[in-house]
């Protein structure tokens, strides 16, 4: 079997593990299951990523049809880093989920849960690999169904309503993408993206493809939650259960990024985007009014999820940044900091569900004093709060890195203070913890805490590792990353 | 048992129409699925007289054809009081006893009477049909009409 | 004259539509709702018909028998509160 | 034809606008869902309505590339549909359980009832 | 509902033909597109129709609800295992030309199986989801 | 020992000495004992250093890419060098101290104290020693975050506000115009290294280059220019040894030291002479200065007039460096090192009087230097040094900077020192005369041993650089030089 | 000849359908009140749908379009009275009192 079958695979294997986990209905068995599968993601999208980096492009002919005809699933530098970010996600929240779910989850629920958390990996790992537009839509859908129900499991009530808001808001997005969709195949005749790409070149600026360029941005900006079309985040990420949070921060958001990438600048192209709307200015504003509108409402949240959902609110701010800037640089730091801040987020709510796991709670105002009680877990926060400040020798501060050096190029060099200035925000609100759980006195009730268990914390420290790592050996993060950048500028050839 | 296989002969026939092919395979599968279906209904316990009311299908020819043009006649009324501007109606309740004995000849009269425009059947229990008709006029057709021979003559009665 | 005929199968969308919106009743909506439902049907059949091909007819057939059940299930829901109930405590005809 | 197809377009940026307003205007939680449905029905009609799409001669932009086969509007169609009866489907679904733990699916009802409190913040 | 005359006779009436219907695009699904998800939509409809006039116990009878889970799991695994068997003989994923020694029939009897599996699922998730709405109570005051 | 590994030592040492006094938590002296250890091996690799350097040679350490074409890597060239001594060798002085005055006060959180102080040197080492802007500011920026819960220390209200202050004002700064800035000169140059000359000769325009200054200048918040001067009062909050270490050596030296290296080894002397575009910076010194001498003049508690004494002598560096030519160059390099031995022993004092006598007014201190002499005689030695008088070493510092001035002709720089001279003698004179010659009340003696002893050999070295300034003066040259 | 008068035949048929859809639709709009309402849509359903169905019909000729077309009324002439019927029943059951007695001008909201 070569490794081009691993491609559809990535996608096949998740969506098999959810019925089989239904029929056996043991929450056990089903854990171990969603495990393997996300293991098996992992080491798939890694030994794809090396495939790519020798041979540039996998592709795969769904039932041997040539593409256009048949859908394609293809796979060249931009996407296998998502598929990389999305496995490395996958691999580390399953093992984490098995005490996590058990605290958080009805136990007749289990299967059930493990059932859509497969379902949804496999929507995101379909997102991420295929090379058909509708193709893009049904697995956005798929994630996203599987998602709303993953919210509303959690214990919370207010599960609910956050699930049936971003139900609305999730689904008015996929709409709209599935109108622009349309409204290019009209024009185009085709759903291949690559195709697409060749014939919208001639296309100019013709009406309905501009129409068609509208819709896919309101609708995958409802998706990627970009101000102000962020609403339905902050309560989702809060109210789910601690796995679908940092499952949900880490990937759903950036595979989101990584479409709107795709479609920007392979398939519309810079001239189309930038030239014809003033799209630019629009993201940029919208991109600032996010990094400052979100990460001050942060400051003010008085619980620990809430205060991390605005941040992302934030952070996808920043990758909306470097889109605008449209350059290889800008890119390069949109690429990066969707890793970075994936990794970063994910490993804060990990930990926040470490709490949670506790606690049972996460409000500020019964925190006081936890970092003695939790030590490791309250580090780890520090960490990545540091790395969503962007200091440096975190992940954080290599993304922002790029921006600033993106927006300095830029003839509007100025802006570069832009997204710096709201990182001090952020310094804010993590300081808002830091200051809770190390300089407050402890409650007898956190007093009594004990540190979360190892299978919730060595998964959680596995991406906390990957803050350091990725903050200090850049290498590997910023070559595939501007590798990935080049790509999605040259088109899908 | 001689329902069940003629249940399955109308089915198989039913699907000849939809299909229009011929091969073997449609063909097998066609005969596959009526009988699929007369066991799900044997199991859903409906597979009854009333769900394959055969002994009326010849009946259907004359009562249809005399149905449709009552239909279309009503239909016209109705029209013209919609398209005048003083759309003068009368909407009146009235109740009446049909002449049907059987549930399907019930349900005949009962759907006649509603796919005609103009009135409408609102209930049946003990006392017999409440009918809402538009007009005073069609209130007073439906009592005792033509429709209710005509039905009783389908019926069989 | 398909033409025609699709137009005013919209327009009679349109106007149900209308009176959908305006209501007032539930059951008014419902009333509407159903002549969209049928409406949609007659337009699949004019577009099969228009563009000769059977399985637009076959989708229209689909959503007139789906148009039925909706509509049966809604108005249970309103009548009852409950799709579910076995309707024995009814008076029955 | 082209009248038909200006209609339709018409129609299905009605229904567009008309189920975004009733998703956004309306508090009921149901209404929402219904707008919701009203909404992605305009997306069929925007594959359904132009006729020169059916039949596989769908315009290309440049005479460049060969007409080819499409896969069919109506399998996109059907997609669509799909996923809109099962998001329907689910969202009513949590309307019956906001319904059973709120008393009510008035949304800023609900809201209210959150920002009352009643339940300690267990887990949030 | 099934004291009520009319809906009662219809229902009887109709649901067979329904039923056959659905059978009947289900197997014309090579013919025209998309077989398997009408098929199964058209299946779950009969069935709500029937749970709708003679009541949601008596359906749960002949379709039980453990029924339903497996039939949803069960179909989306014959629709995997076809690409799946696809992929083992050697083809791509979704390859049907490999399922038979002649690729024609091959592909015929791929699509079959996966319009199968579509079928199965979706007519047991949307009863599912029926079931679900329809054992919960509505406010009678509302 | 080869060099590299004596660089490596020095950065390793100090972080190996944190992870040790996290684990003698339970054992306070062995805690203790682990950090004057780790102080004194620190300081002896810093040491082992200075031959090498003195003799020309730059030893130099690169662990890997922070970033593509940027490394983390280490060089250690003569004002690293010289830094990185004061440091090392403060810090075992201080330790001595810190141990009389913990325990003295019987303060709470000493292992995290001992722990984030060990750290806090391993940043300022990796500042001194760092070959590249991007490790500057790594370890400037870490350096920030280890003192924070130095300052926050006691945990009150009041600790936590300043805290803030500290933070905000010193991320802020670094975050917003210093990473800006050092992003730019990446664009702009294409490497962040440190190179003789500097790297930005020729390729921007007056304008861009002054820009760039400024974002520098009042990026390196830890220089204290004002208005960035506002988290040094604030931090004095902390526990005395945090003050006298962190907040009169490693810490705002570490910001001068920076605005050093960026002067000359980013933008270069040659470019920045007669730069037009940089004519502002003197002046926005010598506002510094003068007002952060009238303020500490106003100021009655002790600590805080000390702090706004160390924001105006930090903007003696800035206004040498300023003037772009080597001998004020020189100056304020060897200011760095006089101000950080006179400035500590005042601390150190201050510390003392507060342990012995738990004063912190000056308008308290009438008569104290009879029950303190040892240290009154310390302070006043400071305080002779801070007024720029022989025979201590800011004498010796003013002395370069001043004729740097005057042979530039930079008249105002000239009256600028001249005038602040006279306010520091305003500010600390005051003091010793309330010490020694008005009559007090109290019983109380001297501080603990410790302490006395800290503050007798910082005030022995504040004279000693006096007499023997050849090292200090030969690092200068030599920085100068290239 | 006879082509000719087919295609004219099933024209008529098609526009007067048309011309009844909206009639009917026009009277749901007008029509006082939810059972009067019912009855106007019943001229779409009947009338309407029947013309447009016949029309088509005449043109598919003997063919699966017409057969299918064919299969479309019948479920038209079963579902749309059980459906009617249904609603109806319904309205009544919760309580909508319908309007009794003449009424030249109809009022507007019921
Ligand atoms: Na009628
Ligand atoms: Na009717």
């Amino acid at each position: 079997m070569t490794t081009s079958h691993l491609l559809v695979l990535e996608v096949v294997v998740p969506l098999m593990a959810a019925p089989l986990i239904v029929l056996l209905r043991r929450g056990n068995l089903a854990w171990l299951i969603v495990t393997a599968v996300s293991v098996f993601m992992f080491a798939g999208a890694l030994m794809l990523f090396a495939e790519v980096q020798r041979h540039g492009v996998v592709s795969y002919e769904l039932g041997s049809w040539a593409p256009p005809w048949g859908i394609e699933y293809r796979l060249d530098a931009a996407n296998a880093f998502v598929l990389v970010l999305l496995g490395t996600i996958a691999a580390v929240v399953a093992p984490y989920a098995r005490k996590s779910v058990a605290a958080e989850v009805p136990r007749d629920q289990h299967y059930l849960f493990y059932a859509l958390h497969c379902l949804c990996l496999a929507g995101l790992a379909g997102i991420t690999v295929t090379g058909d537009a509708f193709n893009i839509f049904v697995f956005l859908e798929i994630s996203s169904l599987s998602t709303y129900v993953l919210i509303a499991l959690g214990r919370d009530r207010r599960a609910l309503l956050a699930s049936y808001q971003y139900l609305i808001l999730g689904t008015v997005g996929a709409t709209f993408f599935v109108i622009g969709i349309g409204l290019l195949y009209l024009k185009t005749g085709t759903l291949n993206l690559a195709d697409l790409a060749a014939r919208l070149e001639d296309a100019g600026s013709k009406r309905a493809v501009l129409a068609a360029l509208a819709f896919i941005t309101v609708g995958i900006s409802l998706k990627l939650a970009l101000f102000p079309l962020h609403m339905w985040l902050p309560n989702a990420y809060a109210y789910a259960p601690s796995a679908v949070s940092a499952l949900l921060a880490a990937v759903a958001t950036k595979v989101s990024v990584y479409v709107l990438l795709r479609f920007y600048f392979s398939i519309f192209g810079v001239g189309a985007v930038f030239g014809a709307l003033p799209m630019e200015q629009v993201l940029l504003v919208l991109a600032v009014a996010a990094m400052f509108v979100a990460s001050a409402a942060a400051i003010w949240q008085d619980n620990l999820k809430h205060m991390l959902a605005y941040s992302s609110l934030g952070q996808i701010g920043y990758i909306t940044f470097g889109i605008g800037l449209a350059s290889p640089t800008g890119i390069t730091g949109s690429v990066l900091h969707l890793l970075n801040h994936g990794i970063t987020k994910g490993a804060l709510f990990l930990l926040a569900g470490c709490i949670a796991y506790r606690l049972h709670s996460v409000r500020f105002d019964r925190m006081a004093g936890i970092g003695r009680s939790m030590p490791w877990t309250c580090a780890g926060i520090v960490v990545g709060g540091l790395s969503l400040v962007g200091v440096p020798a975190t992940a954080g501060f290599v993304s922002k890195w790029y921006l600033v050096l993106a927006a300095i190029e830029t003839p509007y060099w100025w802006i570069a203070v832009l997204p710096v200035a709201s990182s001090l925000l952020a310094v804010a609100y993590v300081w808002r913890f830091v200051e809770v759980a190390y300089f407050r006195e402890p409650t007898d009730e956190v007093r009594a805490l004990r540190e979360a268990p190892l299978g919730m914390l060595v998964p959680a420290w596995v991406l906390v590792g990957a803050v350091f790592w990725l903050g200090v050996d850049t290498t590997w993060s910023v070559t595939a990353a501007s590798r990935a950048a080049e790509v999605l500028l040259g088109g899908i050839r | 048992m001689l329902r069940a296989v003629a249940s399955v002969v109308v089915l198989f026939a039913f699907w000849v129409v939809l299909s229009g092919f011929f091969t073997p395979f449609l063909l097998g599968a066609g005969v596959g699925s009526a009988i699929a279906v007369v066991w799900l209904l044997h199991r859903m316990k409906v597979a009854d007289h009333e769900s394959f009311p055969l002994h009326l299908a010849p009946r259907v020819l004359w009562y249809w054809p005399w149905l449709v043009k009552e239909v279309a006649k009503s239909a016209w009324d109705v029209t013209k009081l919609v398209v005048q501007p003083s759309m003068p109606i009368e909407p009146t309740l009235v109740r009446f006893r049909p002449g049907q004995r059987t549930p399907v000849g019930l349900c005949t009269h009962a759907n006649s009477i509603t796919l005609t425009p103009g009135t409408i059947t609102v209930d049946i229990d003990a006392d017999g049909f409440l009918v809402h008709a538009l007009t005073a006029a069609g209130a007073e057709g439906v009592v005792g009409s033509e429709m209710d021979r005509q039905v009783s003559r389908f019926e069989g009665s | 004259m398909f033409a025609a005929a699709a137009l005013a199968l919209l327009v009679t969308i349109s106007l149900a539509i209308v009176r959908a919106a305006l209501g007032p009743t539930v059951f008014d909506r419902v009333q509407a709702a159903n002549t969209v439902g049928t409406g949609a049907v007659l337009l699949l059949a004019v577009m099969g018909f228009l563009t000769d091909r059977p399985e637009f007819l076959d989708l229209a057939i689909t959503y007139g028998l789906l148009n039925l059940v909706g509509t049966i299930a809604v108005l249970k829901f309103f009548r009852y509160g409950d799709l579910g109930d076995p309707g024995d405590s009814e008076r029955s005809a | 034809m082209n009248a038909l197809s200006h209609f339709s377009y018409w129609v299905t940026i009605l229904l567009l606008i008309a189920g975004l307003y009733i998703v956004i205007a309306r508090g009921n939680l149901i209404k929402k869902l219904i707008g919701l449905s009203i909404f992605q029905t305009s997306v069929y009609l925007l594959y359904i309505a132009p006729g020169k799409l059916i039949g596989g001669t769908a315009p290309i932009v440049s005479a460049k590339y060969a007409i080819y086969s499409n896969p069919l509007p109506h399998v996109l169609i059907l997609t669509a549909i799909v996923v809109g009866i099962a998001t329907l489907a689910l969202g009513l679904a949590l309307v019956v359980r906001i319904r059973e733990t709120y008393g009510s699916i008035e949304e800023d009802e609900i809201v209210a009832l959150d920002a009352a409190g009643a339940p300690d913040d267990r887990a949030a | 509902m099934k004291h009520d005359l009319i809906l009662r006779v219809i229902a009887k009436l109709v649901i067979p033909f329904m039923l056959l219907f659905a059978l009947y695009v289900q197997f014309h699904g090579d013919y025209g597109p998309g077989g398997g998800f009408q098929a199964g939509v058209i299946i779950a409809a009969a069935i709500i129709f029937y749970a709708l006039i003679f009541g949601l116990p008596t359906a749960r009878k002949v379709v039980p609800d453990a029924l339903l889970e497996r039939m949803m799991a069960a179909g989306v695994l014959l629709y995997a295992g076809v690409g799946v068997a696809g992929l083992l003989l050697g083809g791509n994923y979704l390859d049907y030309f490999v399922l038979d020694r002649n690729p024609v029939h091959g592909q015929e009897r791929g699509i079959f199986w996966v319009e199968a599996g579509v079928a199965i699922t979706v007519s047991g998730v949307m009863l599912k989801i029926f079931y679900m709405f329809a054992a919960r109570r509505r406010d009678p005051d509302e | 020992m080869s060099a590299e590994y004596a660089v490596l030592a020095a950065l390793v040492v100090p972080l190996a000495g944190a992870l040790l006094i996290v684990v003698a938590h339970r054992a306070p002296n062995v805690r203790e004992g682990v950090t004057l250890g780790t102080a004194a091996l620190l300081f002896a690799c810093v040491l082992s250093l200075l031959p090498d350097v003195l003799a020309g040679a730059r030893p130099s350490l690169r662990i890997m890419d922070l970033l593509p074409g940027i490394p983390l890597a280490f060089e250690v060239e003569p004002l690293g060098m010289l830094f990185g001594l004061v440091a090392s060798g403060l810090w075992i002085v201080n330790s001595i101290y810190s141990i009389g005055y913990m325990r003295g006060n019987d303060e709470a959180h000493q292992t995290r104290f001992y722990a984030c102080f060990a750290l806090a040197l391993a940043a300022t080492i990796a500042v001194a020693f760092a070959a590249n802007l991007l490790t500057l500011f790594l370890a400037y920026e870490l350096l920030t975050l280890v003192t924070y819960p130095l300052v926050t220390h006691h945990g009150t209200p009041e600790a936590m506000r300043a805290g803030r202050v500290y933070l905000g004002v010193l991320l802020g700064t670094s975050i917003l115009l210093l990473f800006v800035a050092m992003v730019a000169t990446w664009s702009i140059a294409g490497t962040l290294a440190f190179r003789a000359g500097g790297i930005l000769d020729g390729k921007i325009g007056n304008a861009a280059l002054g820009g760039l200054l400024a974002a520098y200048m009042f990026g390196i918040g830890k220089a204290a220019l004002m208005p960035v001067h506002r988290w040094l009062p604030a931090a004095m909050v902390a526990p005395t040894p945090v003050s006298a270490l962190l907040h009169a050596v490693a810490v705002v030296k570490a910001g001068v030291f920076s605005v050093v290296k960026v002067i000359v080894y980013i933008f270069g002397v040659g470019t920045l002479e007669g730069l037009t575009s940089a004519d502002w910076l003197p002046t926005v010194a010598g506002f510094t200065i003068l007002a952060a001498s009238i303020v500490a003049l106003r100021a009655d508690n002790l600590k805080r007039r000390l702090a706004y004494s160390t924001v105006s002598q930090l903007s003696y560096v800035v206004l040498a460096a300023s003037m772009f030519v080597p001998l004020s160059i020189i100056g304020a390099a060897l200011h760095i090192a006089a101000h950080a031995v006179a400035k500590i022993t005042l601390f150190f004092a201050a510390g003392a009087i507060y342990t012995a006598a738990h004063k912190t007014e000056v308008s308290e201190l009438d008569g104290i230097g009879r029950r303190m002499p040892w240290t009154m005689g310390a302070f006043t030695i400071g305080a002779i040094s801070m007024i720029g008088l022989p025979p201590t070493a800011g004498f010796v510092s003013k002395w370069f900077i001043l004729s740097g001035a005057m042979t530039t002709g930079h008249w105002v720089a000239v009256s600028v020192i001249v005038a602040s001279t006279l306010l520091n003698a305003g500010y600390f004179l005051p003091i010793v005369y309330r010490a020694f010659f008005r009559a007090g009340t109290g019983t109380h003696g001297e501080a603990p041993p410790p302490m006395v002893v800290a503050l007798v050999i910082t005030a022995a070295l504040t004279v000693l650089l006096f007499f023997f300034s050849d090292v200090p003066l030969a690092l200068a040259r030599q920085l100068v030089r290239s | 000849m006879m082509d000719a008068v087919v295609t004219i035949a099933s024209w008529v048929l098609l526009v007067s359908g048309g011309v009844f859809c909206v009639i009917g639709a026009v009277g749901l709009l007008r029509m006082p009140d939810f059972y009067t309402r019912v009855h106007a849509a019943s001229i779409t359903d009947t009338l309407g749908f029947g013309l447009l169905l016949l029309g088509m019909m005449l043109q598919g000729g003997l063919s699966l379009i017409t057969a299918k077309l064919a299969i479309i009324a019948l479920l038209a002439f079963f579902i749309s009275p059980t459906a009617t019927h249904a609603l109806v029943k319904a309205g009544m059951t919760r309580g909508i009192k319908p309007l009794l007695g003449p009424r030249r001008r109809a009022p507007s909201k019921p």
